[in-house]
């Protein structure tokens, strides 16, 4: 194999260090008309009246979009898994979140739109906002949607994800200690170099040439076909150069709004966010909130994890329903851990919609998992290596929703790193593979969870 | 002023492709008359170099020189189905249909070899663009003289198509979590050092070197997973230690509308990041490759908390370790607190931060004793 | 193909000065003129329709860039970079170094820096509080036409005037102490500027602990108390929360701040 | 007023206050310099000005009046790129890309003004310009190269400086 494993430079190398890649921004059409949104000043908000007829008779404007011109106004990141939509994509009666699109402006120019944009009569109802996802479950809390404050759509309408494995009881009995904390990483905004942008061509045969900086070009055009309610062939996507993404253009944040402004127009049309919207409106990393309690022995083996996790999805559910899923089925890291109770919640707040980004739903879990096994070793008085090499997933061990490792690297990566800063591993550990357990490294409560790596 | 230096480690798995699957991605790929190639995927690359990797995939499966490839991802007119660059899925589940598409192309290029050579295309294969017999290298021809002799001798187009699907098939057991078929395409594994230098007086916490072993599989492009490693290694570094959409969560107050404000790591907050990479193949991945794109980012605040602790004896478990966080904890800590409660067999730290300290009762978390 | 900026600046009317004299009566009163020196705020402002001027006075051709020195006496021109700044002695020196890039010190001007209102995320006007430690006074324009004034009576005016120089002499020794977070980025949560003037008095000032560079008499009275001065600090001050750091975070450093400051100023680096 | 951008001189209809950001990318159509943010905190759209980077989104093209302008499309062309054009692609300092005009135009001044190989050096020179990708690594690593003046071999890429792989590896 000659060109497989070869350091070959980037296919688009060349354009990108001589200007030549053409990003959606780069486009030129002529006749274009510039898009600014009306976004909520409110974190929590009913709409009791708008009147777009002052931004509407601006010389100028060309088109103004609401609810009102969305054919399929509710259509979620996850519609086309059945899962049901929450989010308008044009604010309906109520704001969720600061910063969340009410209504669009086409104009002749980005100040002519944003001018229009300040002309919209708009008057608010305030209400409470839920910033605090562990208040949201009680009585007194602010309500954000009509069904309640956290996601209710799992399996057999389960309000929660959970994981049983094992006997959860028994590893706490038998555990000599209880080592119990919380974990708490932030919100992250992707930010990357180039904000969201989108133009739209309404071209004359009735298609609308979409130029989209998606991550996901044919997921985003369902997105737009399921709004606009056509079929796939009236749309074209172009695309497939992304100035950076990081899981924040998986969102269709700008695609269908632009469409709809380009129908209702008949002109080009031309959004790009600025980096104060990239930040402050766009979805972001989610916050998390990790409590573990794992059950463990004087020596270092953990027989049992109980944890919960409330997912901070911010006001709409997106793709949290599918992280905190993924969150739950990786959330004993890279160990073998045979007895689990996990309980994870989709939580709303009045913060933007959370979304994904690199790592999702793990990277919460990997800090939480990994940040308690540094605090086991530390008050068990046990080497931290030892104590993560003894418990590393290997061959034949099982997952926490029983599927069967089959690959495994943990044991051969931790034993690279230590001999890479110098901590010499004492003779067992050194010579530890990944494969299948078996004498010192086959304790009693593990061989239950035992699996057959040829069966997947 | 004293600074302090601590050293902590920390161990990650991470699955490639979309959790439950049911992602797919295609790929088709025509011959030009002169044997040159032309690969159509609707996969965008974010700067992952994925147009770089399928490239590699179809040239190195058909056998022909790298440039002799075009790859064209621009629009969905011309470009299959592809899910999209996301889940760490491009280079195994969109590679992998490039892989299939470029399959279909060698076969069809070595049934016309073998009509004009008069082998059976079982005993040819293609070496840097010639299609040669196999145990006879001096019988060979061009791939651009078997393009043209389908082109204007058979009357045909060569083509491939390629599709990788796992179906959406992982039916989640909604009592225990169990699944009947594994979730993922593959999992990858990795572990980081991470070591710190922190502040006690100003609470600034300096990452001064990330060394971080990734199993990724099958490096398709080594210089690329490099890429993509230092830079989730310096976007693992801002969740540690420097980002944060919201300086005082839950609050929503505050927030950072710029560069300056939103504190994403600039060159200077750079450490040493020393890559090693181990390849332990996947079993159906494009050529053994692993996913590894997300969990660049995973492994570094989990050792950068407990090189904290190494450093200052204290854990901080609210991200990012913020200098004030750093400070209250030095307090709590010089105030003879931050301690966590003991209780018969249990170590309960965080009490403070727990669900149980906050709700008004409508969440507990409840642990046996 | 318009874009904002243009259709908005369209509607400005634009003045380039020519001396400092044309600068002078250019700005009048200061009503409705937005001053324009480096442009690295006020274009951003623009842009972004924050700020809608009727009238913008661009000071790049006003001859008021350079930096003179009759005797101990050092004058900077409102209009000098920032960037001219970084190899001078500290606290000016080592302040200016840690504002902002390369590329945005070059283009920042002086008189910018110390006339910037506070920023909404985060603090400015790094050099303020360098000035300050030196005693500096500031020569400029507006009502009641051409005046110098200390520093510290300007600052609270400083969004009606318009800056022509600064002067300070050069002190004995001078320090600089501020936050290494976040690198190179455009603001500074917190720093303190320490000078002793060739009399022997200690001036000390801070930026980021107000809506501007604020002095610290308290501290400067303590000065020889290296156990109280920190603390001394913060009865002159007025912490606040912002995107960069918590009121409660900046007492608590503060005090460290000034202490190294004074600790510099004693022993030089 | 007029701009020289790239060797070619244009007459500017933009009012004098217009960002030279603007200016470039809307009136003149040259799209190298890319609109990260329009508030001076990313870089992507440094320009050299009379051979000094400057953050175009900043600069009131008033200021650039008569002043000569390099963007990316005048460090060199896809048949003849500069040394530095070369180090990026030998070293792998792109990924998006989006960020790369800009990063390239800085190193081109830190270099022009006698800037050497030392990491903390260019760290400190392009230290305001943001990549969400790279992590900088190999972006230094660039620089450098171009600073000592290495010759770039444009068929494969540069092992990173800290990289070793255990197995495998091109074979």
């Amino acid at each position: 194999m000659k060109v497989v494993g070869a350091r070959i430079p980037r296919y688009d190398g060349v354009a990108h260090v001589t200007g030549r890649t053409t990003y959606v921004d780069d486009v030129r059409i002529p006749g274009t008309l510039w898009v600014k949104a009306l976004r909520s000043p409110h974190h929590h908000a009913g709409i009791e009246k708008m009147d777009t007829r002052p931004a509407e008779d601006m010389a100028g404007v060309h088109a103004v979009i609401t609810h009102a011109d969305v054919p399929l106004l509710e259509y979620g990141h996850l519609s086309a898994l059945g899962i049901p939509a929450d989010e308008p994509l044009l604010a309906l009666d109520e704001v969720r979140y600061k910063g969340q699109p009410i209504a669009l402006v086409a104009a002749k120019d980005e100040e002519t739109a944003a001018e229009a944009v300040s002309k919209i009569a708009i008057e608010f109802e305030e209400r409470p906002a839920l910033t605090d996802v562990r208040q949201a479950f009680d009585t007194d809390a602010p309500k954000i949607h009509r069904e309640g404050n956290w996601y209710t759509h799992f399996e057999d309408e389960m309000d929660h994800r959970q994981i049983r494995k094992g006997d959860i009881d028994w590893a706490f009995e038998h555990a000599d200690t209880i080592v119990q904390g919380v974990y708490r990483p932030a919100a992250i905004e992707h930010a990357p170099l180039e904000t969201q942008t989108c133009q739209v061509v309404p071209e004359p045969s009735g298609r609308l040439t979409i130029y989209s900086c998606t991550q996901a070009l044919y997921f985003s055009m369902g997105v737009v076909a399921a709004h606009l309610q056509v079929p796939l062939n009236k749309l074209k996507f172009v695309g497939g150069t992304t100035g950076g993404g990081f899981g924040g253009k998986v969102d269709t944040a700008t695609e269908t709004m632009c469409a709809l402004l380009a129908q209702k127009s008949g002109r080009p049309v031309k959004w790009r966010w600025t980096r104060e919207e990239e930040f402050l409106c766009s979805s972001t990393r989610a916050p998390w909130h990790m409590e573990i309690a794992d059950a463990v022995t004087a020596d270092g083996w953990i027989l049992g994890r109980k944890m919960l996790t409330l997912h901070d999805a911010g006001a709409y559910s997106r793709f949290s329903p599918y992280g905190l899923t993924k969150h739950s089925f990786h959330h004993t890291g890279a160990y073998t851990i045979p007895n689990l109770e996990f309980d994870g919640y989709v939580v709303y707040t009045n913060r933007v919609p959370t979304t994904a980004m690199r790592g999702f739903g793990v990277t919460s879990v990997s800090f939480a998992a990994e940040t308690h096994m540094s605090r086991i070793a530390d008050v068990l008085g046990v080497d931290p290596i030892e104590i993560r090499l003894k418990n590393a997933n290997r061959i034949g061990d099982t997952s926490p929703n029983g599927i069967v490792y089959t690959d495994p690297s943990t044991v051969s990566t931790i034993q690279t790193i230590a001999e890479a800063i110098g901590n010499e591993l004492k003779a067992e550990y050194r010579t530890m593979t990944n494969e299948p357990r078996s004498g010192e490294w086959l304790p009693e409560h593990l061989v239950a969870q035992l699996g057959n790596p040829e069966e997947h | 002023m004293a600074k302090h230096k601590g050293r902590g480690i920390a161990a990650i798995e991470y699955p490639t492709g979309m959790n439950q699957n049911g992602d797919p991605s295609q790929a088709w790929i025509k011959v030009k008359p002169d044997g040159r190639i032309d690969v159509f995927a609707g996969t965008a690359d974010i700067g992952n170099g994925s147009k770089t990797i399928q490239t590699q995939i179809v040239a190195e499966t058909i056998g022909v020189p790298y440039d002799w490839v075009t790859y064209d991802n621009s629009n969905t007119d011309s470009s299959p189905m592809c899910t999209g660059t996301f889940a760490s899925r491009a280079t195994f589940v969109a590679g992998n249909a490039a892989l299939k598409a470029a399959q279909q192309v060698k076969q069809k290029l070595l049934e016309i070899a073998g009509k004009e050579l008069e082998i059976d295309p079982a005993d040819l294969e293609i070496v840097d663009g010639e299609v040669v017999a196999k145990g006879a290298p001096q019988t060979k021809m061009s791939v651009a003289d078997v393009a043209g002799a389908a082109t204007f001798g058979h009357g045909e187009l060569i083509t491939g198509t390629g599709a990788q699907l796992k179906p959406y098939s992982a039916i989640i057991d909604s009592e225990t979590g169990r699944v009947d078929t594994p979730p993922h395409s593959a999992i990858s594994y990795a572990t980081c050092a991470a070591e710190v230098e922190v502040d006690d007086e100003t609470g600034e916490v300096r990452v001064l070197r990330l060394q971080q072993c990734f199993d990724v599989g099958r490096a398709i492009n080594p210089t690329q997973v490099e890429g993509q490693i230092e830079g989730g290694a310096m976007m693992g570094l801002g969740l540690g230690v420097l980002e944060d959409c919201y300086p005082y969560y839950p609050d929503v107050e505050h927030r950072g509308g710029a560069f300056g404000s939103y504190l994403a790591p600039s060159m200077e907050d750079m450490p040493q990041i020393d890559t090693i990479l181990i390849e332990n193949p996947s079993a159906d991945g494009p050529y053994g490759a692993k996913g590894i794109g997300e969990m660049a980012n995973n492994p570094q605040p989990p050792a950068i908390a407990a090189a904290v602790h190494d450093a200052i004896g204290v854990w901080i478990t609210e991200l990012p370790i913020t200098p004030e966080r750093v400070l209250r904890a030095l307090g709590a800590k010089a105030a003879g607190g931050g301690e966590p409660r003991r209780e018969g067999k249990k170590i309960v730290f965080d009490e403070e931060l727990s669900v149980n300290a906050v709700s008004n009762g409508g969440m507990r978390f409840e642990v046996p004793a | 193909m318009a874009t904002a900026s243009l259709a908005l600046t369209e509607a400005t009317d634009v003045l380039r000065p020519g001396s400092e004299d044309a600068a002078v009566e250019a700005f009048g009163d200061g009503t409705n003129v937005l001053v324009v020196g480096g442009g690295t705020i006020v274009v951003p402002e623009m842009t972004f329709r924050r700020v809608r001027p009727a009238r913008a006075l661009l000071l790049q051709d006003a001859g008021l860039a350079g930096i003179t020195r009759d005797g101990s006496r050092v004058t900077i021109g409102a209009t000098t970079a920032i960037e001219e700044l970084v190899g001078v002695p500290a606290p000016l020196g080592p302040c200016a170094a840690n504002i902002a890039d390369l590329e945005i010190r070059a283009a920042a001007t002086v008189g910018g820096n110390l006339c910037a209102g506070g920023g909404h995320e985060a603090p400015r006007g790094d050099l303020q509080g360098a000035f300050l430690a030196l005693g500096a006074t500031v020569r400029s324009a507006g009502e009641g036409g051409i005046r110098e004034e200390p520093l510290e009576d300007f600052l609270p005016r400083r969004r009606e005037r318009l800056a022509l120089d600064v002067s300070y002499e050069e002190p004995a020794a001078g320090a600089f102490a501020g936050l290494d977070r976040p690198h190179t980025h455009d603001y500074t949560a917190l720093a303190v500027s320490a000078a002793r003037a060739a009399d022997g008095t200690v001036r000390l000032a801070a930026t980021g602990a107000g809506s501007h560079g604020i002095r610290l008499p308290s501290a400067e009275a303590a000065a020889d108390d290296p156990e109280a001065v920190g603390e001394a600090a913060l009865q002159d001050v007025t912490p606040h929360d912002d995107a960069l750091a918590s009121a409660w975070y900046r007492t608590k450093v503060l005090p460290v701040l000034v202490r190294r400051a004074l600790t510099e100023l004693e022993e030089p680096a | 007023m007029n701009l020289t951008v790239n060797g070619v001189t244009h007459e500017v209809e933009s009012s004098l206050l217009t960002p030279l950001l603007d200016v470039l990318r809307e009136e003149l159509g040259i799209t190298g310099p890319k609109a990260g943010c329009h508030q001076g905190g990313c870089g992507a759209c440094t320009v050299l000005v009379d051979g000094e980077p400057r953050r175009s989104c900043l600069l009131p093209v008033a200021y650039a009046d008569g002043g000569e302008i390099t963007t990316v499309e005048g460090l060199g062309s896809p048949e003849d790129l500069s040394p530095i054009q070369e180090a990026f692609i030998h070293h792998y300092a792109a990924q998006c890309g989006f960020c790369t005009s800009g990063m390239m135009l800085a190193g081109q001044g830190y270099i022009a003004r006698g800037g050497t190989d030392n990491a903390a050096a260019i760290q400190e020179a392009l230290g305001g310009h943001v990549c969400r990708c790279t992590g900088y690594a190999k972006i230094v690593e660039a620089v450098a190269a171009a600073a000592r003046g290495d010759s770039f071999d444009l068929t494969e890429t540069a092992v990173g400086k800290y990289t070793k792989m255990t197995t495998g590896g091109a074979e």
